[in-house]
């Protein structure tokens, strides 16, 4: 689709970045919040793929956005199980609960 | 002996680290092995003062080796006129300082340990030529102080301890600022004193000005000047006796010593413009300041404490007098007052010990149960009253008289302190020891022979400096009116003396 | 010398050694009872680590030491995705020693050791190598991963107390801040992609500073890009999870974050910044220009600024001992990111050497509070009251030591490492930042002195417990003690080592 | 013309601090060992081989020509810095000499005095260490050729002054007296040193010879809007006020009277309190060339002289009056300094010397009769019972009052002669000291009567065994009254067909600056004419005295009552002078005191602490910061977004959302920033 410029898919990225960021600021649900990252995560995605395609480089950004992905898994697999492990001390994932830290 | 400032500066750390090897139980051990560790500097101190060259301005005994090349770091130490006889009295004062430090039944090796590193770095801020080894021991100097205050000192000794060692931080972060712009504005790099003493040239007056201020307010802590001295009172009162010693001894005399070694000899121009105020002004605010504050004391520690501020304003009045025996006066008067007011500190300690408390007003009529130790009072007393004869009374005269020739105002101010110091000492003296006995005190045993060991030598010193001065004179003589010329020329170049 | 993947493997000796290792824990712990035997395995995996390093570049003299070997000295590695040089080499030691310290502290450390901390060793060998690629990423998408790496590792390692609720609250934290955080970052990455059209360092550099880009774009990206790296150096303001984390993790994991990933945070950034988005400057010595318009040191100024400051403040108040050198490794961090700004090489040699001197204190600081913890389970300020007079001498006499250090008071290795960098700053006239600098000095004495006071100047009550130290700890105390004051009175090979460290492989 | 080297002026000084040295470290051991007479005589011996040493130096200067009697005796280099150049040196001309044979002549006599006087004390020793330091603080005073090296006797005898009124320290009143006599004279010396330095800024030296060659240098030398010769030999003065209790400084002569009362003779009559006569007429050459200062000079002592006389008239102490008197005398001396009439005012200072001396040690054989009685009112009648002390005391009276041919007839009418004759000099000086003589005359007088005649008012139990004074003590008395007669022979004027030979012999000394003698041709019959009017005046005093406490024509009572009393009772406290000091002066001074040791603690020390707590308290604030700002913030957004309205509760600190929010907040404000 050689049709589509190249700035579609930025506005498409940065729209996708705030809301990530909303999300991100909003919730106060854990899974709520590592969504949030999710989503800024694939805002880059998109910009990377974008530019690849526009760029002298193609392989670098599209490799990039692969390994986001993967990398994504990873967190998300890793923040799942903490926040298991939050869940069984706490009974609750709602990171308001989480204040112990603060006396 | 080539060496022989390298080895006075180290060998009490050497006894440190022995100290430190010897088992914690054994205080009178630790105690013989601290006050070996202090004599062999004391000795050298002698074979200094006989072999030292009163003719020349030059820096003796140098020892000189780089030390962090990369940055023209240099270990670089050496007297002159300036600095003997600081080193004099460090060396002497120390070994009288351990002897008074037998009470100490607390933390023993810590104490003694600590007071030898005390003793090095004192030594070595006095004979450093390197702008970087000086700081370093400047703060060296710092720690020690800070733990002997606070672990050994008396009730509120934290407090003095932290307020003692801010002040005198904010105080040395001030001169590594100025130390800092003086390294990168001389060409090339370079924390060499001798050499920066000829390179003041590459900045213009307002920075100079302005690195002499920093300076100023980091040595004017130690001094210390009003309104900087507040920690003073605080901490002589709460350190053990033999710190307090030192402290009024030798740490007070380090602001001036530096002012001399630093802003007069590296700055010269603007010491010539900033002297009048920063100097004259504020010394006679000093010594008016102290003497009134002393008179309205009744801690007798905190009275001697405000003492020394009042004395150590002749100081700067003399230093900013530019003239010979200005100058001379004052650096005599670095050392009377270190002799002088370690006796006054020595016989506080003497009093204390026995009955545990130094309220002016709960003694009366000491004199009937211990003559001796009232009669070294008296002469201590005296000697701080700058009485003719005593040590004290010639180095004034030489300051008020050099001050006078410039200064004939602030001078007959600053002379009309003598009256308030007799006021304060011979009331202080009435209510102590003369009068009817305080039968609560009908008691106390006359001053034992470690003590009078400890008071002796100084009492012979401000005695034998009172009618032969010479002894001392003719060591500073020659360096202070070099270093006096310097600030007259400097001044030529800068704005016209005042 | 731009070297491809079957040639490269021969350079990635240390990190090839860590991985190994790593798998080999895991491995074996299934079947190993005694986990201290684990431990001991990821010793030798460090020592080899640091060996090889070494290998890699002789760093105390100019010779290589493999150069017979293999005839080649620094370049690219895997097809220009990773450097070697003197930078990444210093670094490379660094983080070899922090993670040996690291799991020697851990072998000491009773909440560490609750007989099952087998992958425990593992993780850290493996977050080692996230913090080595860190160091030498010459790529985008390298430095990506690397730090992805350090951090994954890092939030398992920081709630590695499933039992203790603050372990994995603060684990939470860090993961969701540092998710976010590296996901602007790489948001921000994609722009300078974008701009470049290559994620190679170089080719950025080159676009950056002699194609045609619109500053503004450039210094968005940096920002956001900033707000990534930021997290890692815990600077202002990006450092709010640190307290919390730093207090919540296990002592020793504390100290290899504090030490660790922070240095490797400062490597990524100066490679990133520096050959990445700067020039040396032609002609006088050190010097570096960066693109007009994006003009990040002005940003890094005032962040340098609020992080040394804030951080002091913050700790002034504290009272939890580890929280408080949380704060002060805040502080720290601002300290360092002076000889960030100011734009040369004399600036950046300050840095690696204070990180040096960071490390050592820093690390020993932790480790008495470990020794506490492990005889007393207190972290708290009060259980340091009179810690001198109640057994505790040696660790109060080193921990004096270390905080004097941190304070920056000679003869000891902090204040050299300040020196350098007030040095530094004096050098390019930036006197508000020296003068800032200086009055956060005296603030962090305060606390620092204030911690001294309750382990000497205060009598014990007899509640706190007795400190006792075992030999092990106690050899890894003077380890770091002894250096701590050295430095202060010798650093000439140290700071020569800083010196020629600050050297880039430009191609 | 050069002085003559000598080098046995040094032992003058010396032998009395050896044995002051001696006595003062030993002496409590020898006391214990050897007795008290050992002390006595250890103490005695120097002063006797002092006064050898003065004589010799004495008939050294008469073996020189008169205008080059100056021994110089220089024993060491004491401070030299820069073109400041003071030796240790002794010099000795017709001056010095002749305090050098007052002091060390009667000190002797009181030395010895003192042996039976003090007998019955405890610290003999130590009364004698005083008393032998004192004499070698005021030798070296006397001997001094340079101002600094006086200085040390001048601040040496105060010392000594100090700790001999306070001899008996268990008092406090005693030492009180002492600290008070130190301080005054403190502000004196602060005036003298001042004067020191005045003349090194001006002529480079403070050696008295070289000051005297180079006076020229001071011409046109302006400080403060005044010449600097005026000023220093102001300041000077001041150091006179106070060592001599002049107006104002004249308040501690009177307490000192707590010493022992040989003390007082020597110190406080004698010797110390001369010394600001002896240091005027040593600097005289200064003194010429401002005649500004005479002025004041001559005011002052003329105030002095008949403000003490009146005091004098109503004090019951015995040997308050005598304190008083000396203060007058005193007066009487500086009028003569402020006239230019140097060799009269040394010539009333050696005779004064002689019969005051006498009169304190009469009164101190009366006390010591009584067993330390000092009230007149509990005294009479005595002569019959202390009749060698009687007669003695009479002689001194009838000198001290200028009874024709005494010695204090001659000295005294040459002042006033002076006074009236001399260019500085004016009748009102002359009928001032005049008047000072009738007061002086009818107090003496009035004190002969009430302790010598009259009916015995002695406390009985110490009646029944009042006794004349032991040989140690009466011989000293016969010795100073012979001389109270016969000294004044050493100075007959011109007028009365004397030649008076002690003007010539310090002729020399006074030969610049030469304010009498340029009108020898003066004429005889009018001082004669002056001369019988005071000797009038004084008879008329005396007689008063007699009719009031002899005859009893006029009750003391109906004196006392004059005026409504407020007269008397003025005089009785001294005019209140002590009062005001105290409240002015003294309360002023420990305010300042108290005030600046308040601004230490409070506004200093409160700055200090204030700094460190506000910073403490940011540091609080910073911690609140996210509490309050930020959640603040957060909710502010919250509610903006809208959003979130079910959940809107307080934010936890500590909550992820609050860190996230703040890291957004800031990268959007400097993108904000970089953008405007």
């Amino acid at each position: 689709m050689p049709g589509v410029p190249l700035q579609h898919f930025l506005v498409v990225g940065l729209l996708l970045f705030a809301l990530g960021l909303y999300t991100v600021l909003t919730r106060r649900n854990a899974i709520g919040i590592l969504m949030g990252i999710e989503l800024l995560l694939n805002a880059a995605n998109i910009n990377y793929v974008a530019f690849a395609r526009y760029s002298g480089t193609p392989t670098d950004g599209q490799i990039f956005a692969i390994f986001v992905i993967m990398l994504a898994a990873a967190e998300a697999a890793v923040g799942l199980a903490i926040v298991l492990g939050i869940y069984q001390n706490f009974a609750s994932i709602d990171v308001d609960a989480a204040h112990a830290l603060r006396h | 002996m080539d060496h022989v400032l390298t080895l006075m500066t180290f060998l009490p750390l050497l006894g440190a680290a022995i100290v430190l090897a010897l088992p914690s139980q054994h205080h009178a051990l630790i105690k013989q092995v601290a006050l070996a560790a202090t004599l062999p500097t004391l000795l050298l101190g002698v074979w200094l003062f006989v072999a030292f060259d009163r003719g020349t301005t030059d820096f003796q005994y140098v020892d000189k080796v780089p030390w962090i090349a990369s940055y023209n770091i240099q270990y670089f130490v050496g007297v002159d006129g300036i600095s003997i006889t600081m080193v004099l009295l460090t060396a002497l004062l120390c070994p009288l300082c351990v002897l008074a430090s037998c009470g100490i039944d607390k933390g023993v090796k810590g104490y003694f340990a600590l007071f030898l590193l005390l003793e090095t770095g004192m030594l070595g801020v006095f004979v450093a030529l390197d702008f970087f080894l000086f700081y370093v021991f400047w703060e060296v100097m710092l720690l020690p102080m800070y733990f002997l205050i606070g672990i050994w000192g008396g009730a509120r000794r934290e407090y003095a301890a932290i307020k003692f060692f801010l002040y005198t931080f904010a105080g040395s972060v001030l001169m590594l600022i100025a130390m800092l712009v003086l390294y990168f504005g001389s060409e090339p790099h370079t924390f060499d004193m001798t050499v920066l003493m000829q390179r003041t040239g590459v900045f213009d007056m307002r920075t100079q000005h302005l690195l002499w201020m920093a300076l100023f307010v980091a040595f004017a802590i130690k001094i210390p000047v009003f309104p900087f001295h507040t920690w003073l009172p605080d901490a002589h009162v709460e350190a053990p006796t033999a710190i307090s010693v030192i402290l009024a001894g030798v740490l007070l005399k380090m602001g001036t010593y530096g002012i001399l070694r630093i802003n007069y000899g590296i700055l010269p121009a603007a010491t010539a413009d900033l002297a009048f105020w920063a100097l004259a002004v504020l010394g006679t605010f000093n010594i008016v300041y102290g003497a009134l504050c002393a008179l309205a004391q009744t801690d007798l520690k905190k009275l001697v404490a405000y003492s020394s501020i009042s004395h150590m304003g002749y100081v700067m009045l003399g230093m900013a007098a530019f003239t010979p025996q200005g100058i001379n006066g004052a650096v005599l008067q670095m050392f009377n007052h270190g002799t002088i007011t370690a006796m006054l500190f020595l016989l506080v300690g003497v009093i204390y010990d026995r009955a545990h408390h130094r309220n002016i007003d709960g003694f009366g009529g000491l004199a009937s149960v211990m003559p001796v130790y009232t009669g070294f009072t008296a002469l201590a007393f005296f000697a701080a009253m700058g009485l003719p004869g005593l040590s004290a009374f010639i180095s004034e005269v030489l300051v008020l008289l050099g001050a006078w020739q410039r200064y004939p105002g602030l001078t007959t101010v600053a002379a009309s302190a003598i009256v308030l110091t007799a006021g304060y000492l011979l009331w202080t003296m009435q209510r102590m020891w003369l009068g009817p006995l305080n039968a609560q005190y009908a008691h106390l045993p006359e001053i034992d022979a470690r003590e009078l060991v400890t008071l002796v030598p100084l009492a012979v010193i401000v005695l034998v400096l009172g009618v032969y001065p010479h002894a001392v004179l003719d060591l500073i003589n020659t360096s202070l009116l070099h270093l006096n010329e310097i600030v007259k020329a400097g001044a030529a170049t800068g704005v016209a003396l005042r | 010398m731009d070297l491809g993947n079957l040639q490269s493997i021969a350079f990635s000796a240390p990190e090839l050694i860590l991985i190994a290792t790593a798998i080999l824990i895991f491995l074996a712990d299934l079947v190993v009872r005694q986990k201290e035997q684990l431990g001991a395995l990821a010793l030798f995996g460090c020592a080899g680590a640091l060996i090889a390093s070494i290998g890699l570049r002789m760093p105390f003299s100019d010779r290589w030491l493999v150069q017979g070997l293999f005839g080649w000295g620094e370049g690219w590695l895997y097809s220009r995705m990773v450097i070697v040089d003197d930078f990444a080499v210093f670094f490379k030691l660094l983080f070899a020693l922090a993670a040996f310290v690291t799991i020697w502290m851990s072998l000491g450390s009773r909440e560490v050791q609750d007989g099952d901390e087998g992958e425990y060793y593992g993780l850290v060998l493996a977050s080692t190598v996230g913090l080595f690629y860190m160091a030498s990423a010459a790529n985008l998408l390298m430095a990506y991963l690397a730090l992805e790496l350090v951090s994954l590792t890092s939030y398992v390692l920081t709630g590695y107390l499933r039992r203790n609720r603050r372990s994995g609250e603060a684990a939470l934290k860090y993961l969701i801040y540092g998710g976010v955080s590296s996901a602007v970052m790489i948001y921000g990455m994609s722009w300078l992609y974008g701009l470049a059209g290559s994620l190679d360092y170089q080719k950025l550099n080159a676009t950056v500073l002699h194609g045609h880009v619109e500053p503004l774009t450039v210094f968005v990206a940096i920002v956001l890009v900033l707000a990534g790296l930021g997290f890692k150096i815990t600077a202002v303001p990006f450092h709010m999870w640190a307290p919390d984390a730093y207090q919540g993790a296990p002592i020793p994991v504390t100290a290899f974050l504090s030490v660790g990933s922070k240095a490797a945070g400062f490597a990524m950034m100066i490679r990133l910044f520096y050959p990445g988005l700067s020039a040396p400057a032609v002609g006088d010595g050190g010097g570096w220009t960066f693109l007009a318009g994006a003009d990040w040191p002005q940003l890094m100024l005032v962040l340098c600024m609020a992080t040394m400051t804030l951080g002091n403040l913050a700790a002034l108040g504290q009272e939890n001992v580890k929280r408080l050198l949380a704060y002060s490794s805040i502080a720290h961090a601002g300290y360092t990111l002076m000889g960030f700004v100011v734009l040369n090489d004399a600036g950046l040699r300050a840095m690696l050497f204070y990180l040096i001197t960071y490390y050592l204190m820093n690390l020993g600081a932790f480790l008495v509070v470990m020794v506490v913890a492990n005889s007393t389970g207190r972290e708290d300020l009060d259980g340091y009251r009179g810690l001198a007079w109640r057994g505790g001498a040696v660790p109060a006499v080193a921990m004096a030591i270390f905080l004097f250090s941190l304070a920056g008071i000679p003869p000891l290795a902090g204040f050299v490492g300040k020196f350098y960098l007030f040095a530094a700053v004096v050098e390019q006239r930036y006197y508000l930042l020296a003068a800032v600098g200086f009055a956060n000095t005296l603030v962090a004495l305060y606390y620092y002195v204030r911690i001294i006071r309750t382990m000497f100047l205060d009598q014990p009550r007899g509640d706190e417990g007795v400190v006792a130290l075992d030999t092990h700890n106690a050899f890894l105390l003077y380890f770091l003690a002894i250096p701590t004051i050295v430095l202060g009175i010798y650093w000439a090979p140290v700071i020569a080592l800083a010196d020629r460290s600050v050297r880039f492989f430009l191609g | 013309m050069e002085p003559t080297a000598v080098s046995t002026l040094r032992w003058i000084p010396l032998l009395p601090l050896l044995g002051a040295v001696v006595n003062g470290i030993f002496g409590a051991a020898i006391q214990r060992r050897a007795g008290k007479g050992a002390i006595a005589v250890l103490a005695v011996a120097p002063i006797g081989g002092a006064f050898a040493f003065a004589l010799l130096a004495f008939v050294q200067l008469l073996g020189l020509p008169p205008e080059g009697r100056m021994l110089l005796d220089v024993v060491w280099r004491w401070i030299a810095v820069g073109s400041l150049q003071v030796n240790v040196a002794f010099m000795a001309d017709p001056l010095s000499c002749t305090l050098l044979l007052v002091i060390t002549g009667i000190g002797g006599l009181i030395h010895l005095y003192s042996m039976a006087y003090m007998r019955e004390d405890d610290a003999y020793w130590r009364y004698f260490a005083y008393l032998n330091l004192f004499t070698f603080a005021m030798l070296v005073l006397v001997l001094a050729d340079n101002l600094l090296l006086m200085f040390v006797g001048w601040e040496g005898v105060g010392f000594c002054s100090w700790a001999l009124i306070g001899f008996w320290w268990r008092e406090p009143v005693n030492t009180t007296a002492g600290n008070k006599a130190f301080i005054v004279n403190r502000i004196g010396d602060c005036g003298f040193v001042l004067g020191i330095f005045a003349m090194f800024w001006t002529v480079d030296t403070v050696v008295f010879r070289d000051i005297q060659a180079h006076v020229g240098l001071l011409d046109g030398r302006m400080l403060w809007g005044m010449p600097v010769v005026g000023l220093a030999t102001l300041l000077f003065f001041v150091g006179a006020t106070g060592k001599s209790a002049q107006i104002p400084l004249h308040v501690w002569l009177p307490d000192a009277m707590q010493g022992p009362t040989p003390v007082s003779a020597l110190i406080h009559a004698a010797t110390m309190v001369t010394a600001g006569v002896y240091m005027i007429a040593r600097l005289h050459f200064l003194y010429a060339l401002a005649p500004g200062t005479l002025a004041v000079v001559a005011g002052v002592g003329a105030a002095t002289a008949i403000l003490a006389a009146t005091i004098g008239l109503v004090q019951d102490d015995i040997k308050r009056v005598l304190a008083y008197s000396t203060v007058s005398q005193l007066g009487v001396m500086f009028v003569a300094m402020g006239v230019g009439a140097w060799s009269a005012g040394v010539f009333h200072l050696v005779t004064h010397a002689f019969f005051k001396a006498c009169l304190f040690l009469g009164a101190g054989s009366v006390i010591h009769a009584l067993h330390h009685e000092q009230d007149m009112r509990k005294m009479g009648g005595l002569r019959t019972q202390l009749p060698v002390t009687f007669w003695t005391f009479l002689i001194a009276t009838l000198a001290l009052a200028g009874a024709p041919l005494t010695a204090g007839f001659f000295s005294k009418d040459e002042i006033l002669w002076q006074a009236w004759s001399s260019p500085l000099g004016s009748p009102l000086l002359w009928t001032v000291g005049v008047v000072t003589a009738g007061l002086t005359a009818c107090y003496m007088f009035r004190q002969i009567f009430l302790v010598f005649f009259g009916e015995n008012r002695v406390d009985p139990h110490v009646a029944a065994h009042v006794h004349e004074s032991p040989a140690a003590m009466t011989v000293p008395l016969v010795i100073l009254a012979a001389g109270s007669l016969l000294v004044g022979f050493l100075g007959v004027p011109e007028a009365f067909g004397g030649a008076n030979r002690f003007a010539a012999w310090l002729a020399p000394v006074f030969a610049t600056g030469h304010a009498e003698g340029h009108h020898a041709a003066h004429a005889a019959s009018l001082e004669w004419m002056l001369t019988a009017v005071s000797v009038a005046v004084a008879t008329t005093g005396a007689f008063v005295a007699f009719l009031v406490y002899q005859r009893r024509t006029v009750s003391a009572d109906a004196m006392a009552a004059l005026g409504g009393g407020a007269p008397y009772r003025l005089l009785l406290h001294k005019y209140f002078l002590d009062e005001l000091y105290w409240a002015t002066v003294g309360r002023g001074v420990l305010l300042l005191a108290r005030i600046g040791a308040w601004i230490d603690r409070r506004v200093i020390d409160g700055i200090v602490d204030g700094s460190a707590t506000l910073t403490r308290g940011i540091a609080r604030l910073e911690g609140r910061f996210d509490a309050v700002v930020v959640d603040g913030l957060v909710n502010a957004l919250a509610n903006a977004t809208g959003a979130l309205g079910a959940r809107l509760r307080r934010v936890q600190t500590g909550n992820i959302n609050t860190y996230l929010y703040v890291v957004v907040g800031t990268v959007t404000l400097v993108l904000i920033a970089r953008l405007f």
